[in-house]
């Protein structure tokens, strides 16, 4: 592997095990679910974690390895700004930016005209002679950022920069850490797609402690093949097997070729307790394959909800029948949660759709998403139980293999 | 007092005292059945003061006549006695080996001296001492010994100490002391040792429950038995 | 931490250790067994044992909450008090065993007082014991406090804001919070009323069995036979070493939790 | 902090400021500037203010990367060692004192070869500064380590992803973060050492401006003239008062900022 | 007022000054920048600040005032779940749970089994037994938001619950929190447009320690009056005012009759650097009045884009010529960020758009968001900088009087 940044470590007491690698220059935006190891990632490459198998690497330096080699972590060039900011609390804002080149070397004066310029540039200024006590979660996290910037790493790790930020500061503190980030080895860890796509290049999604996904940003959020990363994207998926007898232009894996001609070629895949589901194969996506794994993917706004009585017939649709689980109001439009299914054939459905089962994403039921204009619920009367029939035009499922 | 009844005698001794004592309250009680003797020792200001401030002492034998005064000043303590007296001696490690023989040697240059600090009873022996060897205390007297101690200690067991532990080469002690460090130091006797001896005085103390009983005690130490455990362990004659 | 620090670690860790090599280096092995057994070691060392306890027990119920409203109260003196407090630490403890003597000794300031209801203190085992704690309360006062401090009152806000009383707050967030500095504030409470001496042969005395502790012990010793006294002064050091172990063996368990 | 908390607070609070009163109950106020300014008073105060500085520096010196050893460093037999450094706390002083001599006394383990190379510390001022540190070192000690277990390593951490060497970390973030800690903790020492009596007759004598500190003074007076050694021990108290309460008036101010 | 929690009260240092009501069974999501106020208004109702002025009262008693009243924290029935979940580090989870049962009064056994049905209910059963130190931060929230349940008490306050969970596991606390919080009395501060839907009856906007609005969730977030609440609601917000002669069917305020006929009434305001904006008022509005304060609200998603060369004209449009300030890709879509006026126009356009300047939002400079679909925006080939014109129709403009 010709990584910059290689990690093929594990520590077994968290029952943590990755094999993930960075390229120079490259920005890595780490998702998963709460427990899967994202901070015990950054923990082994910025030197707070020894791991016990494997080794950890960056430009061709051994960082850690099982056997006993050992950088500290002062000397990888590696920042880590925690989920926590933990601005040190007896130095003021100013003096917490100005640390790190301090620490690099740097004059007393010198250093503290860099942390001004940095806390300039999260627009924290007027923080500067304040103690880190005497500032909001908000600020606190600000200044944090600031001062894991100035350190001006090799590799910058960033766990959740955004946790505590308002929704009116965050926008301004994403479009710095673009700017900065450019042309940086950096890895992201965040609950928010939109920080994958405008931060990173790939997205690496991590499950109970290994690399369940990983790909470029658009990969994996525009053609998720887990539940979990199309939660993300704010996608629908559904997991089944490839047709017996392929009913698309090609009936193998290298028929992606046909794929690629820029037509989209249609596609069916079985899904147990759907049936049939008719879709296409998008550019670049592999044909499913008889018999193997495969998704349908679609966008919750694509799907129609309608009164069983009154559901439209005919190719080139989707149609199944469903129970409304939840309604949940969003801003401009209210997501209903659906379970395929009538009540009467699915005794025992009391509230899970995707997410609520557990902790653990994987084990999540499944479960179809679908936006409606608040009027449009009002007038079919959507309440949770109420039996409804779900409508998905074929052009507007992706399929797609993920063998 | 009835015969066979229990009865407990408390007596405050001087430290110095602690191996005389201990031996003649054994015989007290062995003399008087159904008597027992609880004996506290510490050094003699610390014990007047315990008892200027009501410590249940029945006896106080002091190692010095300023404490007792101290004490019967007070009103506490009933016609003291000189029960011991106790001179002093230069105290040498075993064997001598700086080869002292007198007072006189102790200016010798090089020779770390300790003695005890000149406002104890035994730092003010040992100045008397020192006077004495220059002539009779006349001032400026033809040269004899000026002492330039090392340490001027408050107390006559920290001077032993500083002699048994090797720091210093000589100090000046009573002669009981060298006789209690079983072996660990050597006296060496001086004439002028004689102008400079030490009283001890006991009383039965006005505080006493038993003052008849205390009474006996201070008559029993005067008397032949204790004034021969005091012998053995090193005390002159009253 | 960095490297060259052990440098002087180690210097400090052998200004410490060696001295206690010295004493060990001066036992008189074959007489030991004799010398720490004969009937005035035992009982000294009874004694100290008990009174060092007893004194501990004293120490814990009123220094916690001394410590407590250190801490925590808001009262306007509460910074005068806390250097008052501190002050038995400096004192020599000859010189505290002569201010115990004169307030609490038959004619003191409240001994007359206590005279009067026929209860004497000075020279009886509860005189040692309060020697004892006079001069290690501020050991866990100031051990405690620092804890107190570091801990921080958030803990005590969230079970506030959950309905619990502060009693009950102390009792179940509180005290444990604090349990590694109460404890190395117990053991020091603990360490230094076993090493007592001068406050105690002051204000209590030297009665075989009733206040002669085994400092004191150790120090009647010293004159008549020196090899008693060192073979004594070490059974203190043991015991001590016992108990520090124990408590701070405790303690690293529990922090692994 | 439950309400009932300050009864016993109080009476904790009594048990230490009483004897406090009792020895100003006891100071004869008409001769007392001319007992505290004679020559004697005069240099004991000296030479025990300089000597406690003395052996506080040195306590700094050897104890801050002691503790810091005994928080932070991972040997295996770190947990006997933080058992050992207490020890001093528990020794009567004049045990400790003892153990010095039969250490560095002219026969002494260590002493015979400082002997040997023209070294000599009995009877000098040196032996006073060294006996204050022994018995201080714990106060340091002790403080320290439960400061540097409480702030935990978490901020050193980061200080090291920042690219801080641990010696950069330790000086910029480690140390003030334990500033209150190794306040006390000073504070503590340095008082220690201004009270220290035992270990500084046994060691080092009692030589009027060369070993003769305050105690020592207290305690020879106190021989001659009660009321010299109640008024001097008064001295001592008000110093050590003077100290404490400028070592926390400045802790309480900087906790505010 | 007749409301349940009243806090008429300030903190002069932190420079908050407050007055809300809150009735009995309501839910509020109080809502607003970093450093508006928020927590410090949950410290006041808690008990764990001193007003030192005005006064805080629940159902009819005094809690505090600045003459002294106070009820400590333990007897005002107000859980208060922080920021940070400070579970107590000596306590298991379930030990930890059950602290309030016990503080109540219940045995042991009844308060252990009282946290075991609380953990089930947040999906954290396995974790009974862990320490806290052994949780990550999502699953440390969780036990929080169980621990503050377990006290079932007369009001709840929730300082951001889900800051620390991930998008998966929220969901399912966000339904268990709607569930358990019908009917009682809480405030959530949050960030999130979703939380104050799903959990609110009302939203309390703080800005600079004042109360900016209040009023219904729907009302809040679908007519917002601030640049703060649209920027919440994802809406375009243009402030003006009212025009000298009104276009509409009334011309006062009292003329809000005509718009609850039902027809939405025409009306336009002028804006600055804009112009007049046509739009519609909405259903129970206020018709804007001449000279007085107004706003203009639409969605991103009806702002059109077109290059300056092929703008559409004609009634009943706006057209507003405009610079591209920023691309923000989202999901399915890209966000335009863009400011009114042409580059020429506007030299030293660098950057801001709404919430960049600074910390609080009233700084915001005004801008327009528009939503395209990413193919869309390639082929106008928009970089930041470039010229647009943006068209939206006045049906989707709503105009009305925040007077
Ligand atoms: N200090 C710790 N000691 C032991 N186990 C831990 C510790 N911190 C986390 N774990 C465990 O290690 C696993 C991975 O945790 P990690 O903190 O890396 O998850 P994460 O992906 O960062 O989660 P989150 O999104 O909640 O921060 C989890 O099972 C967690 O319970
Ligand atoms: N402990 C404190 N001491 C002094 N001032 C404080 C303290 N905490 C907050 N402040 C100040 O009080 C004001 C209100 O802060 P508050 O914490 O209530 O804001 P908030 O709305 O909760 O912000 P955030 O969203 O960042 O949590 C801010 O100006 C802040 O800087
Ligand atoms: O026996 Mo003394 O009073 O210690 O010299
Ligand atoms: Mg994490
Ligand atoms: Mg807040």
């Amino acid at each position: 592997m010709n990584a910059y940044l290689t990690v093929d470590a594990g520590l077994a007491a968290r029952g943590v095990r990755l094999a993930v690698g960075v390229g120079q220059g490259e920005r890595v935006a780490v998702m998963g679910p709460n427990g899967a190891g994202k901070s015990t990632l950054f923990g082994l490459c910025a030197g707070l974690l020894r791991p016990d198998e494997g080794r950890v690497a960056l430009g061709g330096q051994v960082l850690a390895d099982a056997s006993g080699a050992w950088i500290p972590p002062h000397r990888r060039g590696i920042a880590l700004l925690a989920q926590e900011p933990l601005l040190f609390p007896h130095l003021s804002v100013l003096e917490n930016v100005a640390f790190a080149p301090r620490a690099a070397g740097a004059q007393r004066g010198a250093a503290r005209a860099a942390a001004g310029r940095w806390l300039e540039e999260v627009g924290a200024s007027a923080l500067a002679d304040r103690r880190p006590a005497e500032l909001s979660g908000g600020q606190a996290q600000r200044v944090a950022i600031a001062r894991a910037l100035a350190a001006e790493p090799r590799v910058l790790l960033l766990d959740e920069p955004f946790a505590a930020l308002d929704v009116d500061a965050a926008p301004a503190l994403r479009r710095l850490l673009r700017r900065v980030l450019a042309g940086r080895t950096a890895l992201v860890i965040t609950h928010e797609p939109l920080d994958a796509h405008l931060l990173a290049d790939r997205v690496l999604v991590l499950e109970g402690g290994r690399a369940a996904e990983d790909g470029s940003t658009a990969e994996v959020l525009e053609r998720p093949r887990s539940r979990f990363a199309a939660g993300l994207a704010g996608l629908n998926l559904l997991q089944g097997i490839g047709p017996a007898a392929a009913a698309g232009a090609g009936t193998s894996r290298s028929s992606s070729a046909a794929a690629s001609s820029g037509t989209a070629a249609g596609a069916r895949i079985s899904i147990e307790g759907l049936g049939e589901v008719s879709g296409t194969v998008p550019e670049g996506a592999d044909q499913p394959a008889g018999g193997e794994a495969a998704v349908a993917v679609f966008r919750p706004a694509d799907v129609s909800v309608f009164a069983p009585h009154d559901a439209p017939h005919g190719s080139p649709r989707n149609v199944w029948p469903a129970t409304v689980l939840e309604l949940e109001p969003r801003g401009a439009h209210v997501r209903v949660h659906c379970a395929p299914g009538t009540e009467a054939s699915r005794p025992g459905v009391a509230g899970p759709s995707a997410g609520e089962a557990s902790a653990g994403a994987g084990a999540a039921a499944p479960g179809i998403l679908a936006d409606l204009t608040p009027a449009a619920a009002a007038e079919l009367d959507l309440v949770p139980g109420a039996g409804v029939v779900l409508v998905v035009k074929a052009t507007a499922v992706s399929v797609y293999a993920v063998g | 007092t009835q015969p066979g009844a229990h009865r407990t005698l408390t007596v405050f001794a001087a430290s110095s005292l602690s191996g005389a004592f201990t031996r003649i309250g054994e015989r007290f009680e062995a003399a008087n059945p159904g008597v027992d003797v609880v004996l506290s020792f510490a050094g003699s200001s610390d014990l007047a003061a315990q008892i200027t401030q009501g410590a249940p002492a029945d006896v106080f034998a002091a190692a010095d006549g300023a404490t007792m005064e101290r004490v019967a000043g007070a009103g506490q303590a009933l016609a003291p006695e000189r029960f011991a007296t106790n001179s002093l001696v230069i105290a040498v490690a075993p064997g001598n080996p700086h080869g002292i023989t007198g007072l006189a040697d102790l200016a010798r240059p090089g020779l770390r001296v300790v003695a005890c600090a000149p406002q104890v009873p035994c730092g003010a022996a040992a100045h008397r001492a020192a006077a004495a060897a220059r002539g009779e205390g006349s001032a400026g007297g033809g040269g004899g010994v000026v002492l330039h101690p090392v340490s001027e200690e408050p107390n006559v067991t920290d001077v032993l100490g500083k002699v048994t532990s090797g720091e210093a080469d000589a100090g000046l002690v009573y002669a009981t002391d060298v006789q209690r460090s079983g072996g660990a130091a050597e006296a060496v006797r001086f004439p002028e040792a004689a102008q400079a001896v030490n009283a001890y005085p006991i009383a039965a103390l006005t505080g006493a429950r038993d003052a008849a009983l205390a009474g006996e005690f201070v008559r029993f130490v005067v008397g032949e038995e204790g004034q021969g455990v005091l012998a053995d362990a090193g005390f002159g004659a009253p | 931490m960095p490297g060259w620090i052990w440098a002087p670690a180690a210097l400090g860790a052998l200004f410490v250790v060696l001295p206690l090599a010295g004493i060990l280096a001066r036992v008189d092995w074959a007489r030991f067994p004799s010398l720490v057994t004969s009937d005035s070691s035992l009982a000294a060392l009874r004694l100290s044992l008990g009174t060092a306890a007893a004194s501990t027990v004293l120490v814990l119920l009123l220094g916690v909450p001394l410590a407590l409203a250190l801490a925590r109260g808001t009262l306007p003196g509460l910074r005068v008090l806390r250097g008052l407090v501190l002050l038995p630490l400096v004192l020599p403890p000859v010189v505290g065993g002569l201010a115990l003597l004169y307030t609490f000794g038959r004619l003191g300031l409240v001994g007359r007082w206590l005279d009067v209801a026929g209860v004497q203190l000075a020279f009886t085992t509860a005189a040692v014991v309060m020697a004892q704690a006079f001069v290690s309360l501020p050991f866990l006062v100031v051990s405690l406090e620092g804890a107190l401090r570091t801990a921080g009152g958030r803990y005590e806000a969230v079970a506030a804001t959950l309905g619990a009383s502060p009693t009950h707050a102390f009792r179940r967030v509180t005290l444990p919070l604090v349990l590694p500095g109460l404890a190395s504030g117990t053991v020091l409470a603990f360490a230094r009323s076993l090493g007592e001496f001068g406050a105690t042969l002051t204000f209590a005395g030297s009665l075989q069995g009733v206040t002669r502790t085994l400092p004191l012990e150790v120090y009647l010793q010293r004159e008549a036979d020196p090899d008693a006294a060192v073979a004594l002064a070490l059974v203190l050091v043991a015991v001590a070493a016992a108990v520090v172990a124990l408590a701070y063996g405790r303690r690293a368990a529990g922090g692994l939790r």
